[in-house]
């Protein structure tokens, strides 16, 4: 176990490893630079489609964040100020008024107010929203859709991998152009 | 070392410790509490709620039960919030009190930190052997732990697999409107006398020789379903034909090469197609309009104004009816096309009843771009379209106006008095000139240059010897021929209208004379052919015999020649089978 | 089911016809929706920036300084830059999937970002051992943090546990290239507790608009349950997460193996003193070897026995991967809805899902699913078989590692366990010695 | 070391702790539901129900099914009888005709696509594209295309009498009266508040026409949630209807999409003024007699898809309903239980 027998042995073992440090530079380098060639700066964010969801309530719950980044929001100009608002008023509402028992909205998040006889302005109070698309759903079974469900960017923090975009049963969630960061529903 | 410092210290760190960490275990257990309490996020799914609002729906009118369902909803919804709060307070108290805890235990194992004597070493090298030994079992065995797990899994997972079926390719519709190029419809017979409809044959070396009873030169014969006087329309290697009955209607698309029957179809389900069969004579038929093809549609139109558009696979695109036509022989007018139009020269009834019209549809669909009345009463001639005048004409024939339109928007171009009584054959266009004839009135040169009313201006000359009834006229351009029904051929001189010679054939024709090359080719109803020199003279080259009666004006392509009989069709072709 | 899908809207009669809405009063000003905009993407530039000026950083201040403390301060800033101002995403952990989503399907474009994100670290490490682990990576950190009092895990019960970011990367790998989930970011443990302080929203909103959002706690009961859990064990098993699940170190060990220049106990030499030996909370230091009078020859005929079984393990291994790709399958959303729909069709089970509605709302021909399906299928047979047999050749080359023995003489961080966080330092005498030196020197 | 001989407390806590701790892990990561399987979990109270509406009380049902009439359309949009009970829907760029047994008999090729169509007894088709009417003949070709309605205008019905076309411009929220030729005679349904005209209301372009007895045009009023008569001057004389979820009622925010007119059938039976009214978001049609009570229902949501928009109707001389399913694509037939 002499000086000269280990001299050679560790320069074998550190040529060997700087070539395997060689060969592992050059790949993660191939890989890495192949993905960049092809990557655009371009960033982008987590998006419903609103032609695509159905409302099913997911959203309220698969958020990683708690209450969740997806609210309802609600397109003016396609809505039609109804004074009977199936997104506000209950199915079953025993009346076209304001009082808790004909309300809709299980956390009392939409606002209505008088525009102009029989016109009725709704806002959608984003604290209270958590997301669950119940006025979603009867705007869109019953009225024109106006009210539809958004992931909101100032509390979205943009999962590498959305956990409602994975649990989404109709396949509504797609990462879209961050400088076009929401699918609003337009008049078409 | 201080001692006694750090063991105050560390007393102090642990006394903390001990304070934060039972702070954060009953913070925690409020916050569980709470968490479970307000259950979800659900303000209202009280069962006293719910059961308040369903006796409401039993009295909806009942005030009382109305204002306890808002005293309600409100109290639920403060416990609600005032729980909401009582979480993100509980959450900032516990976030404080774990840092405490974290610091403090820190600080703790920070004062007692030492660095230990090492252990006396036993058997390092049967300790490091034993290492070893027992660091290979321990992968192993987690190696068949996972190797379990993996087998358990391919039990308990079904690996069924997913049904397959032939997958149906629909095919996208081509919205872009295409249409062949001169020099396609050049290299084809795409319409009755073939490019332009001005009987000349693109081919030259075309078979001279044939026998239908012999089957010399005869590469295939096929059977043609129903009859008809149409002429065969070839496009690539389709031929198109058509056939009818009082009551059946057929279009048909053969291969050229084999002859074989590519595909029949039936003419029916055409909105407001005519139950009542027209009026038509045996010379005409009910299928005497030959076919236009466009290299993706072949179009046909029949005695009882049935106007019907196929694909070339035989996929019916499109289907109407123009009504029963007013005809006294039937409608025997063939189609034309300019671009992606189809014209359809519609004339009759009498004189002054307005009944005429030329219609151009779009060939894709079939809806109408232009029509326009004529001034014309039935007639049997076609139309042809060509390039005169620096301008795309559309020269029809009728009683008594040879008339020009633009085929782009159905604006009349001129027209010219010239003609009579029931106009069959078909205008044509040679040197520069128009000619236009029928029997009974004159053959007529006109120059297509003109504007409005040209009779006074643009007719060059006219004649009147040897005018044919039935078949058209066809001219190299120096000289022009014209073919009685009877059999008399005269030739013209096309510049001057004078009469160069004439012959009589002694036989009967209804097909007219095509040009190729340098010989005519004149087929007569018994069958025989006879080819003559394009010449200033009358010299006979060749007669030859099919054998069965021809109508019909045959189509000439590339080394053969397509003919239709009365029942079959032929292709006649040098190169042998 | 309990919940049936409500809606549908079948586009039939609005579908390309322009419709006038209500008309409202002319003093009415219609709201507008308000749409918050996401976050800069400067962000992420600098996030990039931070990111190799942190590890930088670290590998001066582990492999140059030899500072402990100067670790440990860094290790509190990435904790709070990476993990709650950015809220732990992306993580060069995640990227993996990204970058193997990447390579295997041209349509998807990894943002530049997260390209670098994957990639540097892994350059750092072939260079400088992995200063990742020790000060920058938010999920280390964390754990680090809350490392009160270290156990020592037996060996070869650590040897054993160390195949699990192995089996995991393989997994990961699977799912992310035949593009059927994230799994990682599904179970990432400390996302819950990132999100549960929002530096980053109130950040975001102090930026853009001057406003505070308020002192709401953010994240899942579930997510920081399970994040309690891992933590709690954390505090007693030494960063029990990197050592034995997480994917990305299992890339960094390989990488920290051939490093160019890595950590040393000891400053200069080693005086064999022994006080290093218990040191390592992570069970990194290897003791000197000391062959005397062991037989070579018993340990060769075992050595050439496992070389020999290796390529048979590996073919089991493939064999058994590809048996069990339909079970793995089951994770991809396609293949689920396949075999949901062909259940339904078959009578198999009872009522219907969203999904399954969806789909038969859509109208879209079941057998272009299906068909779908089975090409998924067969990607996982593929993947399936090659993750079988690279478990079984991560388990065959440990196997074999532990039978050569290699000749150390002097007490050493190992070349891959080492998260370079500079705890042995302190013990050693002849470290003390150099600041002494060093202290002196000033 | 020495701890090793003897086992501490300190350890067993530790040991506990840890126990538990991977134990409650385990479960954490197994009650995780990645994939949405076990849906929202949210309470019943944020599910939005209207199934107790989609079901119809099977006494009132009076009509029964018959074979439909696949019209092989991708998009089908109006339906009209023509002479000999045949059947005519638009849709896709085309009519498509059937007889009085569902056999094709026939297949316009348009240019545009059609919203609605309506057909003479002598067999000429007006069909309504968006914003213009065109005329074909028996035959199929086209004889007229009439000028466009304006850049708002949405066409979406059509009704003849024997010398005026009613055309509905769901876009401007007007009936449009035209003469056979197609000029323009009057404007229907536009407010008058001295006539008693409130104006039609629309939310989607759904206004339907319909003329009985060559005399009476009848409109729907969808966001009224009623029907209105009109003479052909213009002059209002009757509506009915109201919102309800329940089957007496028009239900949503806007209906009824479409109606058609019952014929007298029976000497015994007076069915005068009786319409059949078609719904959508709750898709069902119904009979109401000349006052708006409900006479009959022909078929309620179970019948169709749900989501269904866009329903057509329209009778033919022997009582049969015919109902353009949209979704289906085909033509329902709803006869009397009885016949």
């Amino acid at each position: 176990m002499s000086e000269q027998k280990e001299q050679p042995d560790l320069t074998r073992r550190d040529f060997i490893r700087s070539g395997v440090r060689g060969a592992l530079l050059a790949g993660v380098g191939a890989a890495t630079g192949g993905l960049l060639a092809r990557s655009r700066s371009g960033d982008t964010v987590w998006q419903i489609d609103p032609e695509k969801c159905i409302a099913c309530g997911n959203c309220a719950t698969y958020c990683v964040l708690k209450p969740s980044a997806v609210k309802c929001v609600h397109a003016f100009g396609l809505c039609e100020y109804c004074e009977k608002c199936f997104g506000y008023f209950d199915l079953d509402a025993p009346d076209v008024e304001t009082g808790a028992e004909n309300q809709l909205c299980p956390t009392g998040a939409i606002k209505r107010r008088l525009v102009r006889e029989p016109q009725y302005e709704y806002k959608i109070d984003e604290q209270l929203c958590i997301g669950c698309g119940k006025c979603v759903a009867g705007c869109g079974q019953f009225g024109m859709g106006a009210l539809f469900l958004q992931v909101r960017h100032d509390l979205c923090i943009n999962c590498n991998e959305c956990a409602i975009a994975a649990a989404c049963p109709a396949d509504a969630f797609r990462r879209v152009p961050a400088d076009k960061p929401y699918l609003l529903k337009k008049k078409q | 070392m201080n001692a006694s410092g750090t063991d105050i210290r560390y007393r102090a760190s642990v006394a903390c410790a001990v304070v934060a960490g039972a702070f954060c275990v009953i913070v925690c257990a409020g916050l569980i509490q709470n968490y479970f309490h307000s259950d979800v996020s659900d303000p209202l799914d009280s069962e006293q709620f719910v059961a308040l609002k369903a006796k409401l729906q039993a009295y909806p009118d009942d005030e009382q039960l109305k204002s306890e369902v808002r005293r309600m909803d409100l109290e639920l919804r403060r416990e609600y919030f005032r729980s909401q709060a009582f979480g993100v307070r509980g959450g900032w108290l516990l976030l404080g009190g774990i840092v405490v805890l974290l610091v403090s235990v820190g600080a703790a194992v920070g004062c007692r930190k030492t660095i230990s004597a090492p252990a006396p070493a036993g058997d390092q090298e049967l300790a490091e052997v034993r290492a070893g030994t027992f660091a290979r079992w321990s992968v192993a065995a987690m190696g068949l732990v996972i190797l379990g797990g993996a087998t358990a899994l391919t039990f308990i997972t079904p690996t069924e697999g997913f049904p397959t079926a032939i997958k149906h390719v629909e095919k996208p519709p081509s919205l872009v409107v295409h249409f062949p190029s001169d020099e396609e419809i050049g290299r084809n017979w795409p319409r009755f006398r073939g490019p332009g409809g001005l009987g000349i044959s693109a081919y030259t070396n075309v078979p001279a020789n044939w026998n239908g009873k012999t089957g010399e030169g005869i590469l295939w014969k096929t059977p043609v379903p129903l009859p008809g006087k149409n002429s065969p329309v070839v496009w690539g290697n389709r031929i198109f034909l058509t056939g009818a009955t009082k009551d059946k209607r057929q279009v048909y698309c053969f291969d050229a090469d084999s002859g074989e029957l590519l595909w029949q179809r039936d003419v029916t389900n055409v909105p407001g197609s005519v139950a009542k069969p027209p009026v038509v004579m045996e010379d005409t038929g009910y299928a005497a309009p030959t076919v236009v093809a466009d290299g993706q549609r072949a179009y046909a139109i029949f005695a009882n104004g049935d106007l019907i558009c196929f694909d070339f696979a035989g996929e019916r695109l499109w289907a109407m009816n123009l009504g029963l036509p007013v005809n006294m022989y039937g409608h025997s007018t063939s189609l034309a096309m300019w671009r992606n139009l189809l014209l359809v020269k519609f004339d009759q009834g009498g004189e002054g009843e307005g009944k005429s019209e030329i219609i151009a549809l779009d060939g894709l669909t079939g809806r109408e771009v232009w029509s326009k009345p004529r001034p014309v009463p039935e007639s049997w001639s076609s139309p042809i379209v060509i390039n005169a005048g620096g301008r795309a004409q559309i020269i029809t024939c009728g009683n008594p106006w040879v008339i020009s339109y633009n085929p782009a928007d159905g604006a009349e171009l001129w027209r010219a008095k010239c003609l009579d009584g029931d106009v069959a054959p078909c205008p044509i266009f040679a040197g520069g000139m128009v000619f236009a004839v029928n029997t009974v009135a004159v053959l007529a040169a006109i120059k297509p240059d003109g504007v409005g009313d040209v009779t006074k201006t643009h007719i060059a000359w006219t004649a009147i010897d040897g005018l044919p009834d039935i078949c058209s006229p066809v001219s190299d351009g120096k000289l022009l021929w014209l073919m009685e029904t009877y059999g008399t051929l005269t030739c013209y001189d096309a510049q001057t209208g004078k009469t160069v010679w004439e012959k009589d054939l002694d036989m009967e024709f209804n097909a007219s004379p095509v040009l190729v090359g340098e010989q005519i080719y004149l087929t007569g109803i018994d069958g025989v052919t006879i080819i003559i020199e394009a010449a200033r003279e009358y010299k006979e080259i060749a007669r030859t015999d099919l054998g069965e009666k021809v109508y019909a004006t045959p189509a000439f392509m590339d080394g053969r020649i397509y003919i239709r009989s009365e029942k079959n069709l032929f292709c006649i072709s040098d190169a042998k089978r | 089911m309990r919940r049936l899908i409500q809606f549908l809207i079948v586009l039939t009669v609005s579908a390309s016809v322009a419709f006038a809405a209500a008309k409202l009063p002319t003093w009415y000003n219609l709201p507008e929706t308000t749409t918050p905009a996401p976050q800069s993407d400067i962000f992420e530039y600098i996030d990039v920036a931070v990111l190799a000026a942190a590890m930088a950083l670290a590998a001066y201040l582990a492999l140059k300084r030899r500072s402990r403390r100067g670790l440990l301060a860094l290790t509190i800033f990435s904790l709070l830059y990476f993990g709650f101002w950015r809220g732990g995403c992306v993580c060069p952990v995640g990227s993996i999937q990204n970058v193997t989503l990447g390579l295997f399907d041209s349509g998807y474009v990894v943002p530049a970002t997260v390209i670098a994100f994957f990639a540097l670290p892994l350059l750092f490490t072939l260079f400088f051992g992995r200063v990742f682990c020790a000060a920058v990576c938010p999920l280390g950190a964390i754990q680090d943090v809350v490392l009160v009092k270290p156990l020592k895990v037996p060996t070869w019960l650590a040897h054993a546990l160390g195949l699990g970011p192995y089996v995991y990367l393989g997994l990961a790998v699977l799912m992310a290239a035949t593009g059927s989930a994230f799994i990682i970011c599904r179970l990432d443990p400390f996302v819950g507790f990132f999100r549960l302080v929002p530096l980053g929203k109130w950040g975001q909103a102090i930026i853009q608009d001057g406003s505070w959002p308020g002192w709401d706690l953010g994240g899942r009961f579930n997510l920081l349950a399970l994040g309690a859990c891992v933590l709690l064990v954390s505090a007693f098993i030494g960063r029990v997460y990197c050592r034995f699940v997480c994917p990305y170190g299992a890339l960094l060990r390989i990488m920290s193996r051939f490093s160019r220049w890595r950590v040393s106990i000891t400053p200069d030499e080693c005086i064999q003193c022994r006080l290093c030996e218990d040191a390592c909370p992570f069970g990194a230091i290897n003791k000197p070897t000391r062959r005397k009078n062991v037989s070579r020859s018993e340990g060769k005929g075992r050595l050439a026995a496992l070389i020999l079984l290796l390529p048979v393990m590996v073919a089991v291994g493939g064999w058994l991967g590809g048996r069990v790709s339909p079970a793995l399958s089951g994770r991809n959303p396609t293949i689920r809805l396949a075999q949901r729909i062909r259940d339904e069709d078959a009578g198999k089970v009872k009522g219907t899902t969203d999904a399954a509605e969806v789909f038969r709302e859509s109208r879209r021909p079941v057998v272009e699913l299906y068909e779908e399906a089975s090409g998924i299928r067969r990607e996982f047979l593929l993947g399936g078989r090659l993750l079988g047999a690279f478990i079984a050749l991560v388990v065959m080359l440990k196997m074999i590692r532990f039978s050569i023995r290699r000749r150390r003489d002097d007490y050493e961080a190992d070349r891959a366990d080492c998260l370079a966080c500079g705890r042995c330092f302190a013990h050693c005498p002849r470290e003390q010695a150099r600041l002494k030196r060093i202290r002196e020197g000033k | 070391m020495k701890k090793r001989r003897g086992i501490s407390t300190t350890g067993v806590i530790i040991a506990v702790v840890i126990t538990v701790a991977t134990a409650a892990a385990v479960v954490v990561i197994l009650r995780f539901d990645p994939t949405g399987k076990g849906g929202s979990g949210l309470g019943e109270q944020f599910v939005y129900d209207s199934e107790q509406y989609r079901k119809t009380d099977p006494n009132l049902i009076h009509y029964k099914e018959l074979k439909p009439i696949e019209t092989g359309l991708k998009v089908a949009r109006g339906i009209a009888v023509g002479p000999d009970d045949a059947v005519y829907v638009a849709g896709d760029r085309k009519i498509v005709a059937f007889d009085r047994d569902g056999k094709s008999i026939a297949e316009i090729a348009l240019g545009d696509p059609p919203q609605c169509l309506a057909v003479e007894a002598d067999g000429t088709i007006y069909t309504g594209m968006i914003d213009h009417v065109e005329v074909y003949s028996k035959g199929g070709r086209r004889i007229a295309k009439w000028p466009s309605v304006g850049d708002d205008a949405i066409i979406t019905s059509i009704a003849l009498s024997d010398s005026d076309v009613f055309v509905a411009d769901s876009g401007n929220s007007v009936v449009l009266h035209y003469d056979k030729a197609g000029r323009l005679v009057n404007r229907i349904g536009q407010v008058d508040k001295e006539r008693g005209i409130p104006g039609l209301l629309v939310r989607k372009p759904c206004i339907d026409v319909a003329v009985e007895n060559g005399k009476v045009l009848w409109v729907t009023n969808p966001g009224r949630w009623r029907v209105e008569s009109y003479s052909f001057d213009g002059a209002p004389k009757r509506h009915w209807g109201r919102q309800s979820q329940e089957i007496e009622g028009f239900c949503g925010c806007c209906n009824p999409t479409c109606i058609a007119v019952l014929p007298r059938l029976r000497q015994a039976q007076s069915s005068h003024g009786w319409l059949i009214t078609g719904e959508k978001g709750l898709p069902r049609v119904k009979i109401c007699d000349e006052t708006g009570c409900l006479r009959s229902v022909v078929a309620g949501p179970e019948a169709f898809a749900k989501g269904t928009v866009g329903l057509d109707l329209t009778v033919d001389s022997r009582g049969r309903v015919l109902v353009l399913d949209p979704v289906a694509k085909a033509v329902r037939v709803f006869v009397k239980k009885d016949d």
